[in-house]
């Protein structure tokens, strides 16, 4: 390093993104934003949903060209065309939404842009072994030659973070890494982060799991529209303070209060069977209005099948569904639907958002029936007036209705698709990990919805990985393990013990 | 109903390019073989004398209908259209009469009563079933003059048939008619494999792999309905040894292309029938200059008018003996 | 007036370009226009005016049919065949009585929106059967139709090569039927072709059914996400029907008329015509990859064709050379409506 | 043995269906060839087996380079075209010095791979227009290969159609360059058609390529997720210029045999092969949705579509009900082969 970067990086940062801006028509994504990460420490990058933080990486990685701006790699002002010159120049990244050819297997997406040649052939062998070998440094347990597809998604999160890992660079950026990993692949990433620290790679961590930030990070940068709030060390805040920096005022309570009464059964489910096994076998519940019940269980467990089957997405062999005492046939969707039921999927972008579409049709989709006139045309003023509802009650931030979905960031996507459920004001309302990638301020938004809701009668089924969440806002957690019901439990009276005791009961 | 002049004006003093008539000319298919020589005939014919708007109908009618429209509306003072589909003739005249233009249909012949219906509609071409009946004299008298061709003895012909596109007007007059000439000739016919090679060479030449395959010798002739297909047939009989030694197949077809008229040189057709390009494109243009100057379409031409007003430019077919004929045709 | 000019003042350059961007394909369609107009002035007439819009009209119903599936992320190779198929059938059971061939010699006369509504329920039907094996079989659209368009052919050459006549052009139609596509009516000394009144009809009911109904926010939600439609409740089956059904009806009323308008159909009427429509579709900005289109988009994209047609005929280019040019003009029409979608990096 | 005859009685009923399912293109196959069979015993010989493979090459070549394109999520209307152009330039720089209707009277005999070459590394050139088009102008596959097309058969049709002898076949051709594609090796007393060969050889070369190199491999990840593969590095633009070329080259490369194949070459050789690639490219399992397919599959396709087209023809089948059949088979055997992708919930 010669005198002139020796001075500006007097502090030795192994990157620094000065002033950075970027404009999408609309939208001021990033307003002068600073982000400056010391080898060998792991730097928190914080904000609420659509504050700009995987806009800010997208610049650093060569997805996006900023519009203003400079970055400095060991002191050296770069800037990078393209993802292959950020990877080349010691640049990985985890990005926040999967990008993997589903298609293929592990080892062709590892080494994807990289393949390892003998001659003019692909040398097989040695991308093998070199996964193997990876994955034996990691402590992952996959066949590299399984195809992507077949995985789980928390698998395909591993891989994906094996892979940045595999690149050997100075800088890794993890995008919300953790959001579909179980608690003790976390701790497992947890251990691969430490070791890279040791190395002394710089690594950039976005993520909405406050308890993960103080856990492992050294540093952490709050963003707010698109702005730099400040940048401090972890060990100086606490959750609360991080909160506040993030959300501009104090949030005191995670939760809200849980005022709502749950009353008679409202959905009595009896020895649901599916078609298609391994899926959930002989499952018994019972939802009471103005009840919120969580479903916890393992990955893998099984607890997406029973809102699946609930729904009529998932065949059902056997089993009866009675809501207010009446028996239904939920065979589709629409059925489901029309028997009062509304469903939040787990996987936003292939079953939630239309993304070409814009907010007003993303939001008015699943109630049509409402907007209607008696010739059968459309009232576009009931339609616009139920999308600002939407925006406004799920604090949608986005210029406009007519915005096309997909340019909004993951965390608003995902409210305008709670929105939407909500619109039908559904009976049963069933959420699939619903705060999956959403900031503490929309989560608590969201739990107070969903409490809401109970008050006015509706029962609420949630299934969560996120332990505080189900003890937090639920008044009853059902317990899958492979596929069964291993139990339910009053919130009131369980802890964390006892509910991973159950989750472990038919393994 | 437009902006052309309604009524056909006095003749023009045709001196200097400028006065020239502007003649409106559609070809049903411009890439065809055989058209495009009777295209070159126009344009020729129409050098110094006439301005051509000529289109490509691409072998659909509703397109010609639309550029017939087109053509009216920019003024030009005669039409010589080659119809895609014969029945749509009274489409084309009730266009040309409320424009008041003449209108010389060519190659593709209208119905009788169409032509009657307007009296400024006239008819050049052939007669369409004569193809077949010469193509079917040339099967009959090649068959009588080589009785070694009846492999089986049985004093019929076997043959097989490549039938050019299904509903093409010249497709089912030259099959209808072949067979229909062979019979007249007192010649016994059985037909072994008829399909339809839709004009291409490479249809029609794996058509006679699967037919060679299946028949062998039992196959006695090949008939096609047009040269292309009888050039693919002929390369498939190549490919298995015919034309070697003494195993031989008659194949003939229409229209006296160039390389048809090599393989009848060489022997690897029997014969082809000549449709007379020249004369067809030579005629239709001196008809329609004539009635774009407002003469009698057949002043100053060899050419004389039958019962149906058509002007018949006669069909000839070509074998190793007349070869210089249909050579003549492009000289 | 004042606050107009204003505005037009407050107009930054950005404006026009986001302006330009996104009316891409109407200013080229204007550009076109323009270039060959200085080519050849006196293309400028009420003639050439009508017989563009004329001439557009059928294609227009068929390429609103072809555009709602496409928004499905659809295709549909037999919407030509169907048209063919349409021609044939109404040309048959229209003959004039007095005609000497006809096909049915002892067929009385009927009133023509029989037979027309007859064939356009037969080519529905063929649709319903697209739309089936697509959204029951799950065979992918293209091989259903590729399928569907060499069944349907075969089917309608059966029908039309038979005895007594064979294979012959079907021709001598009822001159009411003629009447019905060639006629126009006169508002003031100005024929205002019927033809151009029913492609106006037509796309207005399509405009409505698209932007205004339910079910035509059922299309863009299963072309938009497949998946997600399902989920929110939208009967996947039921829309890709109707859809495929729908285009079906539309062929067959286009190919009726087509009949009436060449006055006469064979087998291969409308053969290659789903091309035509698909390409003006995707020209109009109709999306490949489902969600994407609008009314005035597909009709815009038909108009382009047919300018483009018609006006390299009229001013005479060389046919070969009119291909050239013509594809010369298609890319680039693409390439520039194509600005808009690029995302910003 | 005791070990085999043991695991067939393991086989469970599932393994068999799940065995059945993922062959099913195979099986399809098979039952065709065993139906003809039954209805025309004297199908089984050596003479139709090779006819069927010999008419099956330059399609499977034609084929190969479609397939590749698909797997982009790309497709290619100007294939045939481009085959016809090949065609047409070859056999033009390709007659008998004897022939009396040279199109260049002067012309020398060449060695025959020249002009082959020539006229492939035209259509390649074409293909990389595509390409560039595809990946740097944005335009999708579909309008980029539809405006190609037609400028191409333009450009064919300017070549082909001019004096002397206007738009007249190419024929006369140099016995060395028709026995280039017309000859056999005579191994044993069997006959092997050199075009089979060049076909295996094709055959080969692509299987390598797409699943032993950098290329391959970066193709299949361009379709399966084109933002994956940017994200990975590896180059969008690249990717497509190169597969785009290398199929133009290919049909360059049929193109040339076709001619030669037939006899002569017109500006229409090839028109609509396209269609037959791409049919026999989804019906042997590539998908239009990008990222799968198999160079087996795709031979499989093609061979489908000879067996069908040979089989029927040779069974005599009536014409127009040969398409109905056709129909039907290919959407049939899609149905069925669809079977294994469907999500069991
Ligand atoms: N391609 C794009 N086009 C238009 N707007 C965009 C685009 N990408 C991002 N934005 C906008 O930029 C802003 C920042 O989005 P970004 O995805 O960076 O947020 P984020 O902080 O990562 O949020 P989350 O926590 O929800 O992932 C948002 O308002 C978003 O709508
Ligand atoms: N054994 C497996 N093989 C393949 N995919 C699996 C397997 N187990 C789970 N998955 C996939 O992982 C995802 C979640 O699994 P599953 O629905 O079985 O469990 P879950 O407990 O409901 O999961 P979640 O907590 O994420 O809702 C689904 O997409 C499922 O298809
Ligand atoms: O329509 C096309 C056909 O037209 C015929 O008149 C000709 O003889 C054939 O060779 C073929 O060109
Ligand atoms: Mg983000
Ligand atoms: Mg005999």
């Amino acid at each position: 390093m010669d005198h002139n970067t020796q001075l500006k990086n007097k502090e030795n940062y192994l990157l620094e993104m000065i002033d950075i801006s970027k404009e999408f028509p609309g939208v001021k994504a990033l307003d002068g934003v600073q982000l400056k990460v010391r080898p060998g420490t792991v730097h928190a990058l914080m904000g609420e949903n659509g504050a700009g933080k995987s806009t800010l990486m997208k610049c650093l990685f060569g997805i996006y060209h900023e519009d203003n701006g400079e970055i400095y790699l060991e002191g050296v002002k770069v800037k990078f065309n393209s993802a292959k010159q950020a990877l080349e120049n010691g640049v990985s990244m985890v990005h926040q939404e999967l990008n993997q050819v589903r298609q293929r297997n592990i080892m062709d997406n590892i080494w994807l842009g990289r393949y390892p040649q003998k001659g003019v052939f692909i040398d097989e062998q040695k991308m093998y072994d070199d996964t193997k070998k990876i994955f034996e440094d990691l402590d992952i347990q996959l066949d590299p030659r399984e195809k992507v597809g077949k995985l789980t998604v928390s698998q395909m999160q591993m891989v994906e973070i094996a892979k940045a890992v595999s690149y050997n660079s100075k800088v890794i950026v993890m995008d919300e890494p953790t959001s579909s990993l179980t608690e003790k692949e976390v701790n497992h990433l947890f251990k691969i982060i430490n070791a890279l620290k040791q190395k002394g790679v710089g690594l950039i961590y976005i993520s909405h799991k406050m308890e993960e930030i103080l856990q492992i990070s050294d540093d952490v940068t709050v963003m707010r529209d698109g702005k730099w709030i400040a940048t401090k060390p972890a060990k100086e805040l606490t959750t609360d303070t991080i909160i506040s920096l993030m959300v501009g005022r104090d949030l005191t309570n995670r939760f809200p209060p849980m005022d709502n009464v749950p009353g008679e059964t409202i959905l009595k489910v009896e020895e649901l069977m599916a078609t298609y096994q391994p899926s959930i076998q002989n499952v018994s519940f019972d939802l009471r209005k103005g009840e919120i019940l969580g479903i916890a269980g393992l990955v893998g467990s099984k607890r997406t099948d029973i809102v699946e089957a609930l729904f009529g997405i998932r065949q059902i062999s056997s089993g009866k569904i009675y809501v207010h005492g009446k028996e239904v046939q939920n065979t589709s969707p629409q059925k489901a639907i029309e028997n009062g039921f509304a469903l939040v999927t787990e996987e936003r972008r292939s079953t939630g958002i239309f993304g070409i579409l814009d907010i007003n049709f993303n939001s008015i989709i699943a109630n049509l029936d409402e907007y209607f006139n008696k010739f059968g045309l459309v009232d576009e003023d009931k339609c616009k007036a139920d999308t600002q509802w939407v925006i406004d009650s799920m604090r949608v931030k986005t210029p406009s209705q007519k915005t096309s979905i997909s340019s909004l960031s993951g965390g608003n996507q995902q409210k305008v698709i709670i929105g939407r459920w909500l619109l039908t004001e559904p009976e049963i309302l069933m959420l699939d990990e619903p705060t999956r990638g959403i900031d503490v301020g929309a989560k608590y938004e969201i739990y107070q919805l969903m409490i809401d809701l109970a008050k006015k009668d509706k029962g609420i089924i949630m299934i969560s990985s996120e332990m505080p969440e189900l003890l937090g806002v639920t008044d009853r957690i059902l317990v899958m393990s492979n596929g069964r019901v291993a139990g339910i439990v009053e919130t009131k009276n369980t802890t964390q013990e006892e509910i991973l005791r159950l989750s472990a009961k038919f393994l | 109903a437009c902006g052309a002049k309604q009524p056909a004006e006095p003749a023009a003093p045709a001196e200097g390019p400028a006065a020239n008539p502007k003649i409106g000319v559609t070809i049903y298919k411009f890439d065809d073989n055989f058209m495009s020589f009777v295209r070159r005939a126009i344009e020729t014919g129409a050098k110094d004398k006439a301005d051509l708007v000529l289109n490509d109908s691409q072998n659909n009618q509703a397109t010609q209908n639309e550029q017939v429209d087109m053509m009216i509306s920019k003024g030009v003072k005669s039409l010589a259209i080659n119809l895609v589909d014969p029945q749509a003739a009274p489409t084309i005249i009730e266009k040309a009469k409320a424009a008041g233009l003449p209108v010389i249909f060519f190659n593709k012949e209208p119905d009788a009563s169409a032509l009657a219906s307007y009296d400024k509609a006239w008819y050049v071409g052939t007669t369409s079933s004569e193809s077949g009946v010469m193509q079917g004299k040339i099967v009959a008298d090649s068959w009588k003059a080589n009785p070694a061709w009846d492999k089986n003895k049985d004093g019929k012909i076997q043959y097989v048939l490549l039938k050019g596109e299904p509903g093409h007007p010249d497709a089912e007059a030259r099959t209808k008619f072949v067979i229909d000439e062979v019979k007249n000739a007192g010649i016994e016919v059985e037909e072994l494999e008829l399909q339809t090679g839709m004009w291409d060479s490479v249809k029609g030449k794996e058509l006679v792999d699967a037919w060679l395959a299946k028949h062998g010798d039992k196959i006695e002739y090949v008939i096609a309905n047009n040269d292309a297909m009888a050039l693919g047939a002929v390369s498939s009989l190549q490919a298995n040894g015919y034309f070697t030694g003494d195993k031989f197949m008659p194949v003939v077809g229409v229209d006296a292309i160039p390389d048809a008229l090599e393989q009848v040189k060489a022997g690897t057709m029997v014969g082809t029938v000549l449709n007379d390009a020249k004369n067809q494109g030579g005629a239709t243009l001196e008809l329609a200059l004539n009635a774009a100057n407002g003469k009698d379409p057949l002043e100053g031409t060899q050419w004389t008018l039958d019962d149906k007003k058509a002007v018949r430019v006669p069909y000839v077919g070509i074998t190793k003996d007349n070869l210089a004929v249909a050579e003549e045709a492009y000289k | 007036m004042s606050s107009v000019t204003e505005k037009l003042r407050n107009l930054t350059k950005k404006d026009v370009t986001t302006w330009m961007m996104n009316n891409a394909i109407f200013i080229v369609l204007v550009v076109l226009l323009l270039v060959i107009i200085s080519i050849s002035p006196d293309f400028v007439s009420i003639n050439n005016f009508r017989n563009i819009l004329t001439q557009a009209s059928t294609r227009i119903i068929i390429a609103l049919g072809v555009g709602a599936l496409i928004i499905t992320q659809g295709t549909d190779l037999s919407a030509g065949r169907q048209v063919g198929l349409a021609a044939v059938i109404s040309a048959s059971l229209l003959q004039a009585p007095t005609y000497l061939y006809r096909m049915y010699p002892d067929l009385p006369a009927m009133p023509i929106i029989v037979p027309i509504l007859f064939a356009a329920t037969i080519t529905a039907i063929f649709g319903l059967i697209n739309g089936f094996i697509i959204a029951k079989l799950n065979v992918t659209p293209f091989i259903t139709t590729l399928g569907t368009m060499i069944i349907i052919y075969g089917v309608n050459s059966i029908y039309f090569d038979r005895p007594p006549y064979g294979a012959q052009p079907i021709g001598g139609l009822d001159p009411r039927y003629m009447k019905f596509a060639q006629g126009s009516f006169n508002i003031g000394g100005f024929a205002l072709p019927y033809l151009v009144v029913y492609a106006a009809i037509v796309t207005v009911l399509i405009w409505v059914l698209w932007n205004k109904t339910r079910i035509g926010k059922n299309i863009f939600a299963v072309g938009g996400n497949p998946e997600a439609a399902v989920v929110s409740g939208v009967s996947l089956v039921k829309t890709l029907l109707f859809v495929y059904t729908l285009a079906g009806f539309l062929y067959g009323f286009a190919g009726s008329l087509e009949a009436a308008r060449v006055g006469s159909a064979t087998n291969n009427t409308g053969n290659m015509y789903e091309l035509d429509a698909i390409a003006a579709c995707v020209v109009g900005g109709v999306s490949f990859s489902g969600g994407i289109g609008t009314v005035q988009g597909v009709v815009t994209g038909v108009l382009i064709f047919q300018v483009i047609n018609y006006g390299l005929a009229f001013i005479g280019v060389n046919p070969y050379l009119q291909y050239i040019i013509k594809g010369l003009i298609i890319i680039t029409a693409v390439a520039i409506d194509t600005r808009k979608y690029l995302k910003k990096k």
